[in-house]
């Protein structure tokens, strides 16, 4: 029994169906399409993540030997900044906020946005922001001072070229955008649902969604009040971090990191969403623990706020405040190990299909309990009066943000482009990528814990012949150029998909979420008519109308029956 | 791990201090390991039983289980609970407040050189820094531009330098030896080369040293070493540099006063023989790029006589 | 620590209110135990020991730390506590009272929030606090007094607003989301925002108190009761007063925010693991 | 429903920014000792006139909803134009107030007082010139006629954040104005 369900349509009503599909480029630059400006986004991070592992790839060159000349110092200075600035604003943020942006009306069942036209808005926004970034390379140099930027090592005197002015203006550029279009994802998921569609029948994408559009609305004002302090300071000769004339350098760092520390999770929620999607589609099974799956997201973006000072434990404000936040960041271990033992409870008792999207998931919980560990030894605060600053730390985010974010996003890339280019991938190709870039990836971090307990510290263009750190430091580079490769061949992939690549049909992984029940890829409206929702798969339900959950009570819906 | 037991790192401590720390590390790495084990055991466990197989159907739909989650929830905060004790004891013990005592060692970050000053004496000395074995020292830690970071691996925790702040360590050296260190948070161009050497030796040995350091630049000059110190004299070096006993007293650049003793340049950049100041002396930003260090035209005999005096001041 | 144990108070107007929560708690219930008794009465219980126990000796004469344990107690504890514990089944005018006041508070759950924090904030503003723990500075008073440790009326009527406030502040604080009458609560993701703003007003206070310099809340009269109380601390337990202050501050921030967080996550569960009333509808089967 | 949300989703962000700016602001000028100079160089009395204008201009809004929502257009167009012109003042008083500091050579390069001043009032300035514009916007949609569905959620909208504003100005009032003056009033 399909029900013919009203769609929610946004305010101001869009063009219909009947509009010219064919204007080229223009239909790109002015469309308000979610989809489209989910794929732009989705290519811009792309673009993205090419230049960032460019960038990543001169650095691991000059690395490679002991006091390597390749680079100027400072030179290499402006390319880790660069990297880092542009894998956590460009390239993590805007993915998780392109998938969204395409997937969440198409899993709720809307048919657009809330607010489309600021979705185009948020996107081009942030797109002429990293435009900008990048135009600091033509404007006398690129900011030097890393990603975060300290204080007072980002004021005039000692960074003089306007490198740090265009890293300002272009975060605030793209912290406006990014806002922006999580205030259009909370408002899209509250207002937008198919009617049925309860908040408890979520699907666990849209659910972290919707953490994370909070997150982004709380913690980015932080940093967004942080960079107009420092063009102040840069600009207007202010004092706010200007330690010379009375500013305070660890103002800073409290904001900064205010943003910081929910940023990680910021760029780590949604592929956690995806995961959980892949996990259970591929496994033939409903998510373990659906409610302690979603209750640990919260959990992890409540605490995600209370964290922070663990980033400054070497800053010597004294032990009864560093031993406050040592506790409660060693509790964001806790809702983080719940998910995932929850997943390999979704794989328990399954018939598991190793597409190359589960392998990435697969290999996701290995990789990403293993940055999770390293990143507990940081909340043990002698340990991290050890370790922070050295490679350990570019080993574990790297863990986190690549084993963790990226996995996730790949993951999330091979279970969608059939959906989204309406082609299957070749699963050979497929593979083959994803051994390449595992093995690589592991290869040029997994060195980098031992790097750092040697002794090594983090953002060094150079380093003296000490033992032991010439033959790391080349593994590691040797593993980079893998990854390289491996994009390349990912690259390749991509082509071959959108040009070779099968007609996909609407549904062909057996999906359980309303996406799979669009067109691949979906209409310019993406349904006309809806099944009605009783359980978090009413795709499954329908599908498997004998197995189905919408015959079960709640508590069995969820797995939280009491065991007798 | 055998081979790695040998490389200097913060895995093999020479300080009371460190020590600590490396025994709290590996109850650490056991438990995670332990964690990490069960992870990828039963990975492996559900990637060989569950792959799905030929003919395969749709398998049983079970949603969860509470009592699972339960452990789930359990055993982590155990867990928690058990590393939170650990960590404020650790913590207590490698770095409790200073209580109004004298510092022993009053270390200063510049853009990129590390400056010691030994309160009590008149002891200044630049990048390798001398310490007592078996006493519970107190090291102040200043920054006199940007944050520096004070991190030698074999002595324990590191220590952020901050402008305007004074932060402070305690350190119990526990065996004589040469330790290296580095600036590890990012402060400029030459962060990499802002490198740190910790000579322990015994408490008399120390004293003598000490003793040295506080003298007066007065060495034996040959004549171009005079001619030398006269172009020093004559040259704005002075406004940087200290030489004690002659009339230049800048604080901005390193103390010159004792600078053949040591056994590098440059914070650890290069071995420091009278080659490798003169290239210096001849075009820092070659030898440096970024140092503070301004690039002067001198002529080349005068650069000779310079290398000449710079090499006598033992 | 033993000697410390020895230090027990009495005051006849704390006697007073636990006795007043008691009665209350019979005539709504119609002097009958309802399910959930044991929550308000763990919840006396507790008052009872913030108030009598040293902890409260602790807090008025030597450690802002020990006065914050007992302000956290109170707010964010006890009241929880007594308001879940309140009867299922309410009869007469308290009953009534009760309803009113669920109904109040589901029309502006926002002033409940206000209240709560407004509260807490109040009692932290330097000469507030300073009133809060001013006695007469004649040795540790006696054993038992009437209403407070002082012989001025006016001192003691604020040590008795100071409890008392914070836990009527508290409970209006809890009552939009955990009040009587479950249909009245508000929804429960707007009362995970509701705690979470609220976590982070309270992160703000205890903020300003880690950082404030060394001082701002020197309110302790240095004098013999001073020392004497502290010397019956067990060694390590002698706090000097700016990591006193540091300490009372990030009490506030971490453990106080936990508990904000903890009920938020509680309330997120309970929700999303609660019966959904639409499944009551009977299902419609596919197909 | 959808733009009220977005509204009080936007609003509370910038809640939190206005936070930031206001955390620095006690920072530089509460902490260790309140810096004496904040009452003597602030004109508390002129400011506390503008305060007024500008709470009072969250009033007159509040009418101009109440006679939206009641379909009277000219009553409408009046509180809004008195909304505006109230806002307006404001600003101007603002004006005033920093003109008056910057001939006393007090820029925001002075001290980090005078920086952390300037960022905090100025940013409220920028937000309280936004909504002018934006009720301006309203104003003229209101004579062309454009505003006539009384269930249009265009002016609640903007009244949050315009109340907003007020409201951020009220706190900012208390700590930069009143609490300074009233702390160095009582301790010489």
């Amino acid at each position: 029994m399909i029900t013919d369900v009203e769609i929610p349509e946004p305010l101001a009503p869009l063009p219909g169906a009947t509009v010219n599909t064919n204007q080229g480029l223009l239909q790109w630059i002015s469309s308000v399409d979610h989809k489209q400006i989910g794929i732009m986004y989705l290519l811009m991070t792309l673009f993205y993540l090419l230049v960032g592992g460019l960038l990543a790839l001169l650095m691991r060159v000059q690395l490679m030997v002991p006091t390597n000349t390749f680079l100027a110092p400072d030179s290499y200075n402006q390319l880790f900044t660069m990297h880092g600035t542009t894998m956590i604003f460009f390239v993590l943020t805007p993915a998780i906020l392109g998938l969204a942006v395409y997937m969440v009306p198409l899993q709720i069942g809307a048919n657009e946005m809330a607010f489309p036209r600021l979705n185009a808005f948020s996107f081009w926004i942030s797109f002429f922001g990293g435009f900008l970034l990048y135009f600091s390379f033509l404007a006398g140099g690129a900011p030097d001072a890393g990603w975060f930027s300290y204080a007072p090592l980002n004021q005039t005197q000692y960074s003089a070229s306007p490198g740090i002015d265009y890293y300002c203006i272009g975060l605030l550029l793209s912290g406006i955008g990014t806002v922006g279009t999580a205030a259009n994802l909370v408002v899209t998921i509250i207002t937008l649902r198919t009617p049925s569609m309860h908040y408890r029948y979520l699907p666990v994408f849209v659910w972290m969604v919707l953490i994370d559009a909070f997150l982004i609305l709380a913690a980015f004002p932080s940093l967004n009040a942080a960079l107009v302090m420092l063009l102040v300071d840069r600009q207007l000769d202010g004092h706010f971090f200007n330690t010379d004339a009375g500013g305070s350098a660890l103002l800073w760092q409290h904001l900064f990191w205010l943003f910081g520390h929910p940023e990680v999770y910021i760029v780590v929620l949604p592929p956690f969403g995806v995961l959980s999607e892949v996990f259970q589609v591929y496994s033939r099974k409903p998510i373990f623990g659906y409610p302690f799956v979603v209750g640990s997201g919260i959990a992890i973006s409540l605490l995600a706020f209370g964290v922070w000072v663990h980033h400054m434990f070497a800053t010597g404000m004294g032990n009864t405040v560093n031993s406050f936040f040592a506790v409660s960041s060693m509790l964001i271990g806790i809702p983080t190990g719940v998910k995932v033992f929850n997943w390999l409870g979704t794989m328990y008792g399954g018939s598991i299909r190793f597409t190359t999207g589960m392998l990435f998931a697969t290999a996701f919980l290995v990789e990403f309990t293993i940055g999770g560990l390293s990143g507990i030894s940081f909340a043990i605060v002698p340990i991290d009066w050890q370790l922070t600053d050295t490679y350990y730390v570019v080993a574990h985010l790297h863990y986190v943000f690549l084993g963790g974010s990226l996995f996730g996003l790949f993951a999330g890339f091979f279970y969608w482009v059939p959906k989204i280019s309406g082609r299957l991938y070749s699963e050979t190709l497929g593979k083959w990528f994803f051994w390449l870039f595992v093995i690589g990836f592991n290869l040029t971090f997994f060195v980098q814990h031992i790097l750092g307990i040697i002794g090594m510290p983090r953002r060094v263009y150079t380093y003296p012949n000490l033992a032991g750190y010439s033959s790391l430091n080349l593994i590691s580079s040797l593993g980079a150029f893998l990854m390289g490769v491996s994009m390349l061949l990912f690259l390749y992939l991509l082509y071959d998909t959108l040009k070779r690549g099968k007609r996909a049909g609407d549904n062909p992984w057996d999906g359980y979420t309303f996406e799979w029940l669009a067109s691949s890829p979906p209409q310019l409206k993406n349904f006309t008519l809806l099944p009605p929702v009783y359980s978090f798969r009413p795709l499954h339900d329908l599908n498997h109308p004998k197995i189905g959950d919408y015959q079960k009570p709640d508590e069995e819906k969820y797995g939280t029956k009491d065991v007798d | 791990m055998e081979k790695l037991s040998i490389l200097p790192s913060v895995l093999s401590p020479a300080s009371a201090q460190a020590d600590r720390i490396v025994s709290l590390t590996s109850y650490f790495i056991v438990a995670a390991a332990i964690v990490l084990a069960i992870v990828i055991g039963s990975l492996v466990y559900v990637v060989i039983r569950f792959r799905a197989k030929p003919g395969d159907k749709e398998p049983a739909q079970f949603t969860g289980n509470k009592v699972i989650e339960g452990f789930m929830i359990g055993v982590p905060t155990l867990l928690v609970v058990v590393f939170m004790y650990l960590t404020l004891d650790t913590m207590a013990d490698v770095l409790p407040p200073e209580e109004d005592t004298r510092p022993d060692v009053v270390i200063t970050g510049h853009r990129y050189w590390w400056e010691a000053a030994y309160p009590g004496t008149e002891a200044i000395v630049a990048n390798e820094i001398h310490l007592p074995v078996g006493r519970r020292l107190l090291l102040h830690i200043n920054a006199a531009d940007v944050i520096h970071d004070w991190w030698v691996p074999a002595l324990g925790a590191k220590m952020d330098a901050i402008p305007g702040r004074t932060n402070h360590l305690w350190v119990t050296i526990t065996k004589p030896g040469v330790y290296d260190g580095a600036c590890s948070e990012f402060c400029g161009t030459q962060h990499a080369w802002m490198r740190i050497k910790v000579v322990a030796q015994s408490e008399a040995d120390f004293r003598q040293w000490v003793a040295r350091k506080e003298k007066a630049a007065n060495p034996v000059l040959s004549a171009s070493a005079q001619a030398g110190a006269a172009f020093f004299s004559r040259q704005p070096c002075g406004s940087c540099h200290r030489i004690r006993g002659t009339a230049a007293n800048g604080a901005v650049g390193p103390d010159l006063t004792h600078f053949a003793s040591r056994k590098t340049m440059l914070a650890g950049l290069m071995e420091n023989n009278p080659d490798n100041l003169r290239q210096w002396l001849t075009d820092p930003q070659h030898v440096k790029p970024g140092a503070l260090m301004p690039r002067f035209s001198y002529p080349k005999d005068s650069i000779n006589v310079l290398v000449a005096y710079l090499s006598a001041l033992k | 620590m033993t000697l410390l144990l020895y230090y027990w108070s009495f005051d006849l107007v704390s006697a007073g209110l636990l006795l007043t929560l008691s009665l209350l708690y019979g005539s709504i219930s119609g002097w009958r135990w309802q399910s959930g008794w044991r929550l308000y009465v763990a919840g006396l219980f507790l008052l009872t020991l913030v108030q009598f126990s040293p902890l409260h000796r602790l807090g008025m004469n030597c450690s802002m730390s020990a006065h914050m344990i007992s302000h956290m107690l109170l707010l964010l504890v006890i009241a929880p506590l007594l308001v879940l514990g309140l009867p299922r089944q309410r009869v007469g005018r308290a009953g009534i009272l009760m309803n009113r006041m669920s109904a109040f508070f589901q029309c502006a759950p926002w002033l409940g929030w206000l209240i709560g924090l407004g509260t807490m904030w109040f009692w932290h503003i330097p000469a507030v606090y300073a009133a809060s723990v001013a006695h007469a500075g004649a040795g540790i008073v006696p054993i038992c007094t009437l209403a407070g440790p002082s012989t001025d009326w006016r001192v003691n009527l604020v040590h008795l607003a100071h409890p008392i406030s914070l836990m009527l502040g508290g409970i209006c604080f809890v009552w939009p989301v955990l009040g009587p009458q479950p249909e009245r609560r508000i929804f429960p993701l707007t009362g995970v925002l509701y705690l979470f703003t609220a976590c982070v007003g309270c992160s703000l206070l205890g903020m300003l108190i880690t950082f404030a310099p060394a001082g701002s809340f020197h309110a302790y009269a240095v004098d013999q009761s001073y020392y004497a109380m502290l010397s019956m601390l067990p060694a390590g337990w002698q706090l000097d007063p700016s990591v006193d202050q540091q300490m009372a501050g990030l009490l506030m921030w971490v453990p106080g925010c936990l508990v904000y967080l903890t009920g938020a996550l509680w309330l997120f569960m309970t929700w999303l693991t609660s019966e959904l009333e639409v499944d009551k509808v009977a299902p419609v089967h596919l197909r | 429903m959808e733009q009220k949300t977005l509204i009080k989703l936007v609003v509370g962000s910038e809640a939190i920014f206005f936070l930031a700016l206001l955390m620095a602001f006690v920072y530089f000028t509460y902490v260790p000792v309140l810096n004496p100079r904040v009452a003597s160089s602030l004109d508390l009395n002129r400011t506390s006139l503008f305060t007024v204008m500008l709470l009072s201009s969250s009033v007159t809004f509040w009418r101009a909803e109440v006679s939206f929502r009641r379909g009277r257009t000219k009553q409408l167009r009046l509180w809004l134009l008195c909304t505006v012109v109230l806002g307006v003042v404001f600003l101007v008083g603002q004006g005033s107030e920093y003109s008056s500091l910057l001939s006393r050579q007090l820029t925001v390069s002075k001290g980090t007082f005078t920086t952390s001043f300037f960022t905090l009032t100025g940013f409220h300035g920028l937000h309280v010139l936004i909504g002018i514009v934006v009720l301006s916007i309203v104003l003229y949609l209101t004579f062309l006629g454009d505003l006539d569905d009384p269930d249009s959620a265009l002016l609640p909208s903007v009244g949050i954040y315009w109340h907003f504003v007020d409201v951020v100005w009220a706190v900012v009032f208390v700590i930069v104005y009143v609490l300074p003056h009233f702390l160095t009033g009582h301790t010489p």
